[in-house]
């Protein structure tokens, strides 16, 4: 599943060795993320690892992974920080053994990084409000977002926030509930803020999870129609709400070319070339009218 | 002792009632966190609601069923979480990939649940782990062979005609078939518990490991078969799981046995073993979910209801040991 | 009574638990220098009284005065610091530590803070000397048999400064040497300023150590009787409230109705054969037979490893060696195997392999034979609690109520609900380890009668005790151990205490109460 | 009885030298995983790889050191996870956002953690709460109360001089001082276990509870005082975690309890309480931590690592029970 030889020394065979240390595994943004660093590693014919911890708010595991990938001596490594502040010390470890360090998902706030692979989360959240305000108009409106602590998480309900407060005075945020990214219990805290809210008129849900969560919640309660539903990346769940129009639209980035982009990034460096500080990766609206769209398309994942 | 007559003359109902009357107050805790939302929110007491604690309820409920016979005997059962979790993957390669009939496919994840079950149980019994490690082991290989099973990716049953009506269908209308599935689970448990041999044997298990073997139980032998039960309510677990995601989630899991046992813990059953009730545990199951439900209703936001959980739980036991400490 | 003020005085005693009125308006006062045993039937309420002294319980009504001042002791420490010292006879240890941690716990000696287990291994082995007790200080408690466990229980006893000893059936456990070893304790332990009170359903031990009686019935005082001056007799009958027929020490068993003739049942078929059987720790080579309609008995001296052949025969313990029932040789690797192949264990620890102590009468009793009282897989409780309701009676299990937990019982009460789940498991062959442990002498002798006439039914029974008189009074023939052998076998004509104690010491030194036989 | 010398001129050494021999071979799981990784990868066995792995062990074998002390008792602290994370918050509040000097903050975290025993033992002595149920509800409450405190944003130490060198620091060349950190605690813990009132009362409270108090040992008091000493060791993990990260991370903490008691466990310290060895907890979070970073310094896919730790963990404790058996 990794990289490719699996079990096998890496950069043992001669290939060049690139360490990818993530913010999540299990769930399919990261999956994907995983997919694009797989496929240039075929291309460019270089070694790749891939881990990251089991949630987002694990920083001292993720630490812990960062190290033991130093240790295995890469050709480069990317990094996708939980905390960037935490990872300071290893950065400068990093630089020291002259190992060129690619930041991915978000930045690291050090001069360590050749260069940044990133979707910027606010924009992109505050791209789902934008939609939320021309769909639903005035009223309520709630977030069931996946993770409280963590940046991504933060960003991705401050952006929608800032976005509505500023743009659309006649919605209201009534609630924000987390639930940890966690399907059923996305789906439970969603029919919570119904039953409290019946008038309410639209619901963001900040990741797959969440997203699809609040889907369930919407079915189950039998509103389905009658609320407006916005999501965050893809997943075949997702897009099948969307064709079903039990979900408005989602915002997606594009994973697959962040992976990608980031293990090319790191090859070059490998080679000594000049890199763009920043590198974006981008985000899309997708909807039931453009999610055949073949630009689409090609950024969701199942 | 002066003046009673032959103990063996007195009704049997005398301690009967007593235990009645114990079952029926532990509901007090649950009436009582009831009628404080419903007082609070004049959203909460609305059938709609009450469905969604239930619906909320199903699937931890379900495995704390099974984690209750495992404490019963003084053991602790880990893997709940992560194995409800392989079952539903496993459900999803019969059903989704192999393409196999319902039924097979549904009795498959169940026998999943039992064959970690098993593997628990053996662990216990015949390498004598302790019961943490052998589930904590457990619990780690189900996350993994998920994961590898499924190749990290959501296994989805759309494609299975009818599966999805497995939790959401209502053949009782206006009660979702997940809770339906609950009930009955809870009633066939609350019989093996305290009508077969498995759960007699668990509770002496519990009590008295050793007198138990002494007088002619193979104590080995029936805790596999104790691991064994337990592992079906995880499958079953993890097939209203699937069903109500209509998709098995590999990443999910971990986390759930805690809630569990927390269930089971509430409910008065003691992790020292010996003592459990089914109802107990339905209870303490209910507490849980009606908890969160009611504080994400009122808007308490995340980080207070973490509080918020943490003392009611407090205050609702120490109510249970209360009420119990004047009766005995 | 005496005009001096007594050195330890109750009256008028009161004291209620659910269900059941455990004591009523009792008196006792204790002299000074002497010994004062404490009888009564089982459930009489003479271990509530004690547990009164040693603050353990709060008595309902009443007063009690330590030298003419009143006292109130609000738990075991003050109790022990007002020069009261209780054994009582529950054990109270804690298995995990070592016997020196046990006996001082409370009271480590520290320096700096820090326990000095040297010194604690010190004191106890300087106790144990002016006991003599040999005992290893520094093992676990886990590693001891019960007799050892009784013997830390009484060191910790005299390890305090004590004035008043309060015993509770100390010898339950222990064989003769033991007792004897004991009795010697006692003896110096009484001075013009101490006292002691002794409870014991052995009648001749009574009559050996005490100075006067106390009898208590169904919760009430009795009488006070000068012992050197009241028949045993007269002491049995204030405890049942009426003449009982048969004596202390019985006739022996008339032979047997089936006309197949002779005390040793030899001529019967083999019900049980063990042959070569042997352990890694003690049994070497043990072989016997147990016919059919037989009651065969085991005597030897505390450690010689009666108990080990009986765990050995139940598959408790690994062991090499063959079990034959019926003829034929049996795989037994567990106990379940034994029952299954119609052998029944009754421990000699109840606690520990007997009760299932938070569980209620009626599961205690049907544990054994629960697979046979189902129904299309179900339990059937009514047919349980019809069965256990009429153990009750025949055993006369003093409880409220079959639906009470046997912690709740008295000590012999508890010894019966173990006898009638073997009873109501009906295995042809039943091996009874101290069967009557803690069992007062009515009930005893019911027992015995239960005993023999199961084997005029044809059951086999095999009687492992402690007590040679009730293994002359029940066994056909008598097995003596010593040191993990076999050093004879007896017909119950030819066998007197003397030659039964020649045998058991065969090897000379006893063995140590050293058990290393924890079952983990 | 009768003829046997006096027990006093037995060897002091029989039992003594039993348990040492035992701890001794405790190592050999743990020499065994050492050794195959050092066959299999060429980066594990170097000083920068082992001291990782030191560092990795830290702040879970620092909780594991307190949790043991619980264990011991017969019962269990799910609170050292978030407990942890209330300790690194609160050191933050003290440390960059009141100022405070460095030893205040750091005394103040080590306070936060006894005040959470302090609360654990008071449920469990006097509300008699099961301490699963205490400390779940603790552990709940902790972690609402570190988003409630941060603003549920980390909080950075990188204005308070030489906060970070607490850890990273190297006052022994080439050993971080987390490390030494992690070794002192270890030492005071065994002592404290071994050689002092609380680690006796705590291992016969744990042996018979009902016992040592009618041994007149005043068990409420020393069971609060016991979850004290826990709660001191949850504080240094908390000021060691947020050292090394330089931040208090709100977020952190759940899941880090099971490993805690696990490495507990894996040492051999049963469940039920009476019997608990510091060396052995040492060991056990030594296991653990060396077999993650074993896996993955030997790339292995991430899903097959969770399935070869929990079927490492199950080998080295049943091997760990064979040696035990057969010395018995
Ligand atoms: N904790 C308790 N709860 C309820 N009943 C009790 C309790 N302790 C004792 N009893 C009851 O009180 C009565 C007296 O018991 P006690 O133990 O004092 O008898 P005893 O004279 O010591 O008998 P034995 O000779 O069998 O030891 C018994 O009927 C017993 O069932
Ligand atoms: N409770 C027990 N659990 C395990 N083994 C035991 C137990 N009690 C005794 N043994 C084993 O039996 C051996 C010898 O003691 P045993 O109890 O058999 O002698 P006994 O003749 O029955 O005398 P007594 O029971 O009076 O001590 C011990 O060394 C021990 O191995
Ligand atoms: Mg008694
Ligand atoms: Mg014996």
């Amino acid at each position: 599943a990794c990289g490719s030889g699996d079990g096998t020394e890496p950069g043992a065979g001669g290939k060049p060795y690139v360490a990818l240390v993530s913010k999540g595994f299990q769930h399919q943004f990261w999956q994907a993320v995983k997919q694009g660093a797989d496929d240039a590693a075929a291309e460019l014919d270089v070694e790749v690892t891939f881990e990251g911890p089991e949630t987002e708010t694990e920083v001292e595991k993720q630490l812990t992974m960062l190290q033991t990938a130093l240790d295995k001596n890469p050709d480069a490594l990317g990094y996708a920080a939980l905390d960037s502040e935490a990872s300071i010390p290893m950065m400068t470890d990093a630089e020291s053994r002259g190992i060129p360090v690619i930041a991915f998902d978000s930045g690291v706030e050090s001069d360590v990084p050749v260069t940044t692979v990133s979707t910027d989360n606010l924009a992109a959240s505050a791209e789902a409000a934008k939609h939320m305000a021309d769909l639903v108009g005035s009223g309520k409106i709630a977030i069931v977002g996946h993770d409280q602590t963590s940046q991504t998480g933060q960003q991705r309900v401050e952006g929608f926030t800032q976005y509505i407060e500023e743009n659309a005075p006649d919605l209201e945020i009534v609630d924000t509930q987390f639930a940890g990214g966690d399907h059923l219990k996305s789906a439970d805290a969603a029919k919570a803020i119904m039953q409290a809210h019946p008038d309410l008129k639209g619901i963001y849900g900040t990741n797959e999870g969440s997203a699809i969560g609040v889907v369930k919640a919407v079915q189950e309660s039998g509103m389905a129609g009658e609320l407006t539903v916005i999501g965050f990346d893809s997943g075949k769940a997702q897009t099948d709400a969307i064709r079903d129009g039990l979900m408005a639209g989602a915002i997606t980035q594009d994973p697959i070319k962040m992976g990608y982009e980031t293990v090319k990034a790191a090859v070059a460096a490998i080679e000594g070339e000049e890199l763009e500080p920043v590198v974006d990766s981008g985000f899309y609206w997708y909807d039931k009218d453009n999610i055949d769209d073949e630009e689409i398309a090609a950024v969701l994942y199942e | 002792m002066t003046t009673t007559s032959t103990p063996s003359d007195r009704p049997a109902t005398r301690f009967g009632n007593r235990q009645q009357l114990q079952q029926i107050l532990a509901f007090a805790g649950l009436v009582a966190i009831f009628a404080f939302f419903s007082i609070a929110s004049p959203y909460f007491l609305d059938w709609g609601n009450v469905k969604g604690i239930l619906l909320a309820t199903a699937v931890t409920g379900i495995m704390a069923l099974g984690a209750t016979f495992v404490i019963a005997t003084g053991g602790i059962d880990l893997s709940v979480g992560t194995g409800m979790t392989l079952c539903s993957v496993m459900t999803g390669v019969f059903l989704a990939n192999l393409g196999l009939p319902l039924v097979v496919g549904v009795l498959g994840g169940l026998a999943i649940g039992a064959l970690i079950g098993l593997l628990n149980g053996l662990n216990v019994s015949y390498l004598r782990l302790p019961p943490f490690i052998a589930t904590l082991a457990m619990m780690m290989v189900a996350q993994g062979l998920s994961l590898v099973i499924s190749g990290t990716k959501p296994i989805y049953f759309s494609d299975v005609a009818g599966f999805d009506q497995l939790a959401a269908g209502e053949l009782i209308p206006g009660l979702p078939n997940a809770v339906l599935i609950f009930f009955a689970a809870a009633a066939i448990a609350g019989v093996t518990l305290s009508k077969t041999l498995i759960g007699r044997y668990a509770l002496s298990i519990g009590s008295n490991e050793e007198a138990t073997g002494i007088s002619g139980v193979d104590v080995r032998r029936w805790k596999v078969v104790i691991y064994v039960v337990a592992g079906l309510f995880t499958g079953l677990a993890g097939v209203v799981m699937a069903s109500r995601l209509n998709s098995a989630q590999p990443g999910l899991g971990l986390g759930y046995e805690l809630e569990a046992i927390a269930a089971v813990v509430i409910g008065g059953t003691s992790l020292r073993g010996g003592k459990a009730t089914i109802l107990g545990t339905v209870i303490g199951a209910l507490i849980m979910a009606t908890l969160t439900n009611g504080l994400r209703i009122m808007s308490i936001p995340q980080e207070w209801q973490k509080v918020a959980v943490g003392i009611v739980i407090v205050l609702a036991v120490y109510a249970d040991i209360l009420r119990r400490g004047k009766e005995a | 009574m005496s005009d001096s003020p007594a050195l330890l005085r109750a009256t008028g005693i009161g004291k209620s638990f659910p269900g059941v009125r455990a004591l009523d308006d009792v008196h006792l006062d204790l002299r000074h220098g002497e010994v004062l045993a404490l009888v009564g039937e089982n459930g009489a309420g003479k271990s509530t009284l004690l547990k009164l002294f040693s603050g353990l319980y709060r008595p309902d009504a009443g007063t009690m005065e330590l030298d003419g001042s009143p006292m109130r002791p609000g738990g075991p420490r003050q109790a022990n610091e007002l020069g009261i010292s209780v054994i009582h006879q529950e054990f109270h240890l804690m298995p995990d530590l070592t016997v020196a941690q046990n006996i001082f716990i409370g009271r480590e000696p520290r320096r700096a803070g820090l326990i000095r287990d040297d010194e604690l291994v010190r004191r106890a082995s300087a106790l144990f000397d002016r006991l003599g007790i040999p005992l290893d200080p520094r093992q676990p408690v886990s590693h001891l048999s019960v007799a050892g466990q009784q013997m830390v229980e009484i060191a910790k006893a005299l390890s305090f400064d004590a004035r008043v000893l309060i015993m509770d059936e100390p010898t339950a456990a222990l064989t003769e040497t033991e007792v004897a070893t004991l009795f010697r304790i006692v003896r110096d332990f009484v001075s013009p300023r101490t006292g002691v009170i002794y409870v014991s359903h052995r009648m001749d031990e009574v009559k050996e150590i005490s100075d006067r009686i106390t009898v208590l019935r169904d919760g009430r005082y009795v009488d006070t009787l000068p012992t050197d001056r009241t028949a045993t007799r007269e002491v049995i009958a204030a405890m049942v409230g009426r003449q009982l027929a048969a004596g202390v020490r019985p006739e022996p068993v008339p032979a047997d109705d089936d006309g197949s003739g002779g005390s040793g049942g030899s001529g019967r078929d083999v019900a049980l054969a063990v042959r070569g059987l042997s352990t890694r720790k003690l049994l070497r080579d043990v072989s016997f037979e147990l016919h059919r309609g037989e009651i065969l008995g085991f005597a030897g001296l505390m450690g010689a490893g009666r108990t080990e052949v009986a765990r050995a025969i139940i598959g408790a313990d690994r062991s090499t060696g063959v079990v034959e029932v019926n003829g034929r040789p049996v795989t037994v690797r567990n106990p379940a195997d034994a029952v299954r192949n119609g052998i029944g264990y009754l421990s000699e620890d109840r606690k520990r392999y007997g009760l299932l102590l938070d569980q209620d009468v009626v599961r205690n009793v049907m544990l054994s034979s629960l697979p046979g009282m189902t129904r299309a897989g179900f339990v059937r409780d009514a047919a349980g609690r019809k069965v256990t309701t009429e153990m009750v009676d025949r055993l006369a299990i003093r409880t409220p109520s079959v639906n009470q937990r046997t912690k709740n019982l008295s000590g012999g009460n508890q010894q019966k609900v173990v006898l009638a789940k073997w009873l109501v498991r009906d295995c042809d062959v039943l091996i009874v380890d101290e069967p009557t442990r803690g069992i007062d002498v009515g009930a005893k002798d019911e027992i015995y009668g239960l005993l023999t006439s199961l084997a005029a039914q044809g059951k086999s029974i095999i009687v492992i005790s402690s007590e040679l008189p009730e293994v002359l009074r029940l066994a056909d023939r008598i097995v003596v151990m010593c040191e993990g052998r076999i050093t004879g076998t007896l017909t119950n004509a030819e066998a007197s205490q003397h030659d039964i104690m020649e045998l058991a010491t065969r090897f000379g030194a006893d063995r140590s109460l050293v058990t290393t036989g924890d079952a983990e």
